[in-house]
């Protein structure tokens, strides 16, 4: 059983590993502003979800577990809020979307 | 490794360089205290470098830590209070900048020299 | 395996460092630190394991909180600033 | 395997610094400044300093970072070119940094367990503290007693600053015109989504705060990072409902109240200690049993702290948010 | 020593440091002006007692929270720190008991609560350096001395008062970094903060490398912070704009405490243990001095601005009391600590006297203070007096101290004699540049545009205090004299 926890466990924390890594990349290499932001924001999320579980299943039951679930739950809320402020905030100040056809008037203010 | 035993001293020794490079060199205000907090957060490293033992863990008893090496706490424990005495140096300096900006309108230092000597 | 994923953490680290050093606009600034705070804590989280500390869990969640009111901070900042000065530009020199 | 990412963060932490100072503009200098803070307090949990960590997150990465763009926000963001000649710093700064070098050399290699600071002083803290004052967290120990009255000057030096900028600031000059002052008040209200979010985190922030003031002689945590913590969770709460609604939630009066407050609950236990037959600062004497004496003395003093923080961060910050320019 | 007695080390502190507490919360300027000043009495109080106690006899130890040494942090007071808590405690007393009348016509009546408060802690964080004997302790109060004295500088009404003060904070900051850096660089090779501590155990380190590095860092940080030429540029333009009040406290005794610091380092941690520490005396410090004594009364004679004139002038005397410790004779230390306390009586009693004359005039410009003589003569005979300790005229106590300097350097030789030359060219620069104000102000035309006179009695009470007490110790030096010759004993007592 344990076995199988800390196969399940070390699985959940390389493609964490590698979500977190391909994000970064992504930030790194998309062209512009709100592509960046989306690669950074999506793969932030899913590699935090999969590293903090992973490292949950090690846990075990105990409040090391719960206080992980406290920083899972407060990155699942903060980290798309935190994207979300600072696009519209871009989008506000007049930061355009590449490939944006329209003028500054039509885009989707928050 | 006797190099790499001495790397924590020497990135002390760049960290304090820059930031003592920016107080001394730039002329705006704020940079100035950017660089200070720069500069202070030299020293924490040194000391806190110089709290280290090899193979130790921090120096808090618990179950999990059960007749380990422990850490040296004094050193964190000084640096604890350089923190928080840097953090109030900081908002001093700032206080004084946005009073300095009020009357002089500026935050350059050869800008406010200039109109002071008129 | 702990490993793996500090490593791949340390690297997405310093690949949001070169973003924020490249820029080009503040916003991609701004992106660079939140990614770099969020890696911080997931950093954190896992040495703490790998140390066997696992208590120190603590100081993750410190960070993520951190990270939060920094991100709030500067869009107060923006707001502010728009508001001094509307023709004030956004775009940084490299 | 620990050392080389410590030495790896160390190097993206020199490159940081270097961008900071390169940076033209303010507000990216103060953004670099985070990173550079995240990653100083990253290496101080590698050197197994927890609290300094947690501390350095707290005060440097946050605290900091937001005083420094409030004042921001009332001067300017961009640093004018240089005209001037840096010659003699770059001298100055050169020769400094090749003494140091120099002088590296003789110093013990890194995690050296026979170095003097292993050996003396260092280890009486470890050996003595479960039999003398008996708690888990040997740097609480050694903050709140034994060397006590370095931490009672750390809460006067907060004090002070927050004294001087109220001494500044405090008494400003009044805002042009209504509208103008209900704009500069409204914060982050127009945004929905942080908004939400933020006020359902803000209660959690606290009362994580008063986990880290309560543990703080089981963890890492304690006084100053409680209150930088609480002080952080205010300071959201002005970020997004705007200055003067969170003033009239806790006014600048009781702000003070709790600067001095704390400041002075801490001496008290000091002079306590001497009326009962002790030296100043001496918890011993609080308990006919010494050891819980000095478990009383250190919750009451890390009280005594985590208020005066909080007290002194949160009226700093609203000096700089309420100069509306 | 028994009961309240035995705790006077730590009230020492206490005292104003919870006086600061409650003073921030009167919002009634008058009653946190009492408090204060009965704080500042008390501190005096304090002061007077354990020089009485520390003189002639063994220092005084006090264990914070009961810890010994080197776990804890220990109280050291002997006749040095004796020195130095008189005149922290007395400039501070007499400023403040006077200066009353002076603040309100410059400080905002609701600001004065925090100016107080900032006053009190200054008091204390000063207190604190000259009586602890651990050095990481000695950072802290050198913090809250700064953090308060940035406050009371910056609350002059002069806008250029900003800029001077962030100049202060700047370089203060570098100067209490370096200090850091040189204790942890101690702290690295020996393991230990406590001052007596260090100097055993620096004797069986190895490499001394880190050492030297650290006296180096000690000694410019301080040098930074007492302002010895050329680390001096921020002093000028901090006395000349801070609160004329301020200034006679800080002028007092602000970088004598750094030079405290420096002397205690210097001679009982390095000296005894640093083969060739001697030259960080004779071949850095003692030709800086000179310079400084030189430089600084000649730009003090071209200065339009009295408080100015007094602020390079100060430059030039820090210089006499460098001078004297680092001729590393025991005559050469009793003379350098002896002008420690004869200069602080001397600029003190001058600065006060321009607190009571800058209230009757628009600034302190020499054009603006013409003819003032005759419309406060009381305040003008002080001023000449004063004027005259710090030239160093027989029967005040700037005499005494220059005497002992010159005595001291008679037992060089050759050297000697050029240090007496520099002395004596100084003084007669120094003799010009108070002949200067006092025959603008005894000649001149008075201002018409100048506001009407409005005396302060008790300001002229405190001024007049200090007067005396120049020349009291002017005719009867014992008091000093002992203090100081203890001292030397103290600091040179690990090198015969």
């Amino acid at each position: 059983m344990t076995a199988a926890i800390d196969i399940a466990s070390w699985i959940l924390l390389t493609t964490g590993g590698l979500a977190v890594l391909v994000g970064g990349i992504g930030a790194l290499r998309m062209p512009d502003l709100y592509t960046r932001m989306h690669a950074a924001s999506v793969t932030d999320s899913l590699g935090a979800i999969l590293v903090l579980v992973g490292l949950m299943l090690q846990g075990g039951l105990t409040l090391v577990t719960a206080k992980l679930a406290a920083i899972l739950l407060f990155l699942v809320l903060t980290s798309p809020t935190s994207s979300n402020a600072l696009a519209s905030a871009a989008l506000l100040a007049g930061t355009r979307p590449m490939g944006d056809r329209h003028g500054p008037d039509s885009g989707d203010t928050p | 490794m006797d190099i790499l035993g001495l790397f924590n001293y020497w990135v002390f020794a760049i960290l304090l360089m820059i930031g003592f490079y920016a107080v001394l060199a730039k002329k705006n205000l704020v940079k100035k205290l950017i660089g200070l907090a720069l500069f202070q957060s030299a020293v924490f490293l040194l000391y806190i470098t110089v709290g280290k033992v090899e193979g130790g863990t921090a120096p808090i008893f618990s179950a999990t830590a059960e007749g380990d090496l422990f850490s040296n706490p004094l050193p964190q424990v000084l640096i604890l209070t350089a923190i928080v005495v840097g953090i109030s140096v900081t908002a001093l300096g700032l206080g004084i900048v946005v009073r300095i900006k009020e009357e002089y309108g500026s935050i350059e230092e050869d800008e406010i020299l200039e109109m002071d000597q008129q | 395996m702990y490993y793996a994923v500090i490593i791949a953490t340390i690297v997405t680290m310093a690949l949001a460092l070169t973003r924020a050093l490249l820029g080009p606009s503040v916003y991609d600034r701004v992106l660079a630190v939140n990614m770099f705070g969020t890696k911080t804590v997931l950093l954190l989280a896992v040495a703490s394991f790998l140390g066997g500390r696992e208590d120190f869990i603590d100081l993750a969640l410190v960070y993520a909180l951190i990270n939060f009111i920094g991100v709030l901070a500067v869009l107060e900042f923006f707001r502010k600033r728009v508001e001094r000065n509307e023709a004030e530009e956004s775009e940084v020199e490299a | 395997m620990t050392e080389l990412f410590g030495i790896f963060l160390l190097t993206l932490l020199v490159i940081t610094a270097v961008a900071v100072v390169r940076a033209q503009n303010l507000f990216v200098a103060v953004m670099l400044m985070g990173i550079a803070s995240l990653l100083i307090a990253v290496n101080f949990f590698l050197l197994d300093a927890a609290d300094v960590a947690l501390t350095e997150a707290a005060v440097g990465a946050g605290i900091s970072t937001v005083l420094f763009l409030s004042a921001l926000a009332l001067t300017v963001d961009r640093e004018k070119a240089p005209k001037t000649k840096v010659g003699l710093a770059i001298a100055v700064t050169v020769v400094a940094g090749l003494v140091i070098f120099y002088a590296t050399l003789g110093e013990p290699r890194f995690g050296d367990p026979n170095s003097p600071v292993q050996t003396h002083v260092g280890p009486w803290y470890l050996e003595k503290t479960p039999e003398l004052v008996d708690i888990p967290n040997v740097v609480t120990a050694v903050l709140g007693s034994y060397r006590g009255y370095d931490t009672l000057g750390e809460v006067f030096v907060v004090f002070t600053a927050g004294i001087g900028v109220l001494f500044l600031l405090g008494h400003g000059r009044v805002r042009r015109s209504l509208e103008e002052e209900t704009r500069q008040n409204e914060g982050l209200r127009h945004y929905l989504i942080p908004r939400v979010i933020g006020q359902l985190l803000i209660p959690f922030i606290i009362l994580f705060g008063l986990y880290v003031q309560f543990h703080g002689e089981y963890g890492p945590g304690g006084g100053f990072q409680a209150g930088a913590i609480i002080a952080a969770g205010m300071i959201l709460y002005a970020l997004l409902e705007g200055e003067k609604h969170a003033l009239t939630v806790i006014p600048q009066k009781v702000l003070l109240g709790m600067m001095a407050g704390g400041a002075l609950l801490y001496t008290t236990v000091g002079i306590a200690g001497m009326l009962m037959g002790g030296n100043f600062l001496d918890y011993s004497v609080l308990n006919d049993n010494p050891v819980i004496g000095q478990q009383t003395g250190i919750i009451l003093i890390e009280a005594g702290v985590g208020i005066t923080v909080t007290g002194t961060l949160l009226a700093i910050f609203h000096a700089f948010a309420a100069r509306g320019d | 020593m028994s009961g309240i007695d035995a705790h006077l080390p730590a009230l020492q502190v206490v005292v104003p440091m919870l006086t600061a507490g409650f003073v921030v919360l009167l919002k009634q300027r008058g009653l946190a002006w009492a408090a204060a000043s009965a704080a500042s009495a008390m501190a005096f109080a304090i002061a007077v007692q354990l020089t009485m106690t520390a003189m002639g006899g063994e220092p005084i130890t006090y264990e914070m929270g009961n810890w010994p040494a080197p776990y804890g942090i220990v109280l050291h007071i002997d006749s040095f720190s004796a020195v130095l808590m008189l005149i922290i405690t007395g400039a501070s007393t007499l400023s403040l008991l006077g200066g009353h009348a002076s603040l309100d016509s410059q400080i905002a009546l609701e600001r004065q609560p925090y100016y107080y408060a900032a006053w009190l802690l200054a008091v204390a964080g000063l207190c604190g350096i000259c009586i602890t004997g651990d050095a990481f302790n000695i950072f802290v109060f050198m913090e809250i001395s700064s953090l308060a004295s940035y406050v009371l500088i910056a609350g002059g009404p002069d806008r250029r008062a900003l800029p001077a003060v962030f100049k202060y904070l700047i370089m203060g900051s570098i100067g209490a970094t370096f200090y850091l850096i040189g204790v942890g660089l101690i702290y690295l090779m020996t393991g230990t903060l406590n001052l007596a501590d260090m100097e055993l155990r620096i004797a069986n380190v190895d490499d001394l490398r880190p050492i030297y590095l650290a006296a180096g860092f000690i000694t410019v940080g301080l040098a930074l912070k007492a302002a010895i030429f050329p680390l001096h540029v921020w002093l000028p333009n901090a006395y000349t704009w801070a609160p004329h009040v301020t200034t006679a406290f800080m002028a007092a005794c602000a970088t004598k405490v750094m030079l405290y610091i420096l002397f205690r380092f210097d001679y009982l941690v390095f000296q005894g243990n640093l083969d060739g520490h001697a030259i960080q005396f004779t071949g850095y410090l003692l030709p800086l001095s000179l310079v400084a004594i030189l430089v600084g009364s000649v730009i003090a004679m071209l200065q339009n601005n009295v408080k100015s004139v007094f602020a390079y002038s100060s430059v030039a005397q820090i210089g006499y009391i460098v001078l004297g410790a680092s001729l590393i004779t025991a005559a050469g230390l009793t003379a350098g600590v002896l002008h420690i306390f004869n200069h602080a009586l001397a600029k003190g009693a001058l600065f006060l006297a321009i607190a009571v004359i800058a209230m009757a005039c628009r600034s302190m410009t020499l054009e603006h203070i013409g003819g003032i003589a005759k419309q406060m003569p009381v305040t003008f005979i002080g001023f000449v007096i004063a004027g005259l300790s710090l030239i160093g005229v027989p029967g005040t106590a700037g005499f005494i101290s220059k005497w002992y300097l010159i005595t001291a350097s008679l037992e060089l030789g050759n050297t000697g004699v050029l240090i007496i030359a520099i002395i004596l060219i100084s003084s007669l620069m120094a003799v010009y540049y108070v002949w200067r104000i006092v025959e603008v102000a005894a000649f001149g035309e008075r201002d018409p545009s100048a506001p009407d006179v409005e005396i302060s009695k008790p300001l002229i009470i405190a001024l007049w205090i200090a007067v005396i007490a120049n020349l009291y110790f002017g005719f009867v030096p014992q008091l000093p004299v002992t203090l100081a010759t203890e001292t030397s004993a103290i600091l040179l007592e690990v090198t015969p």
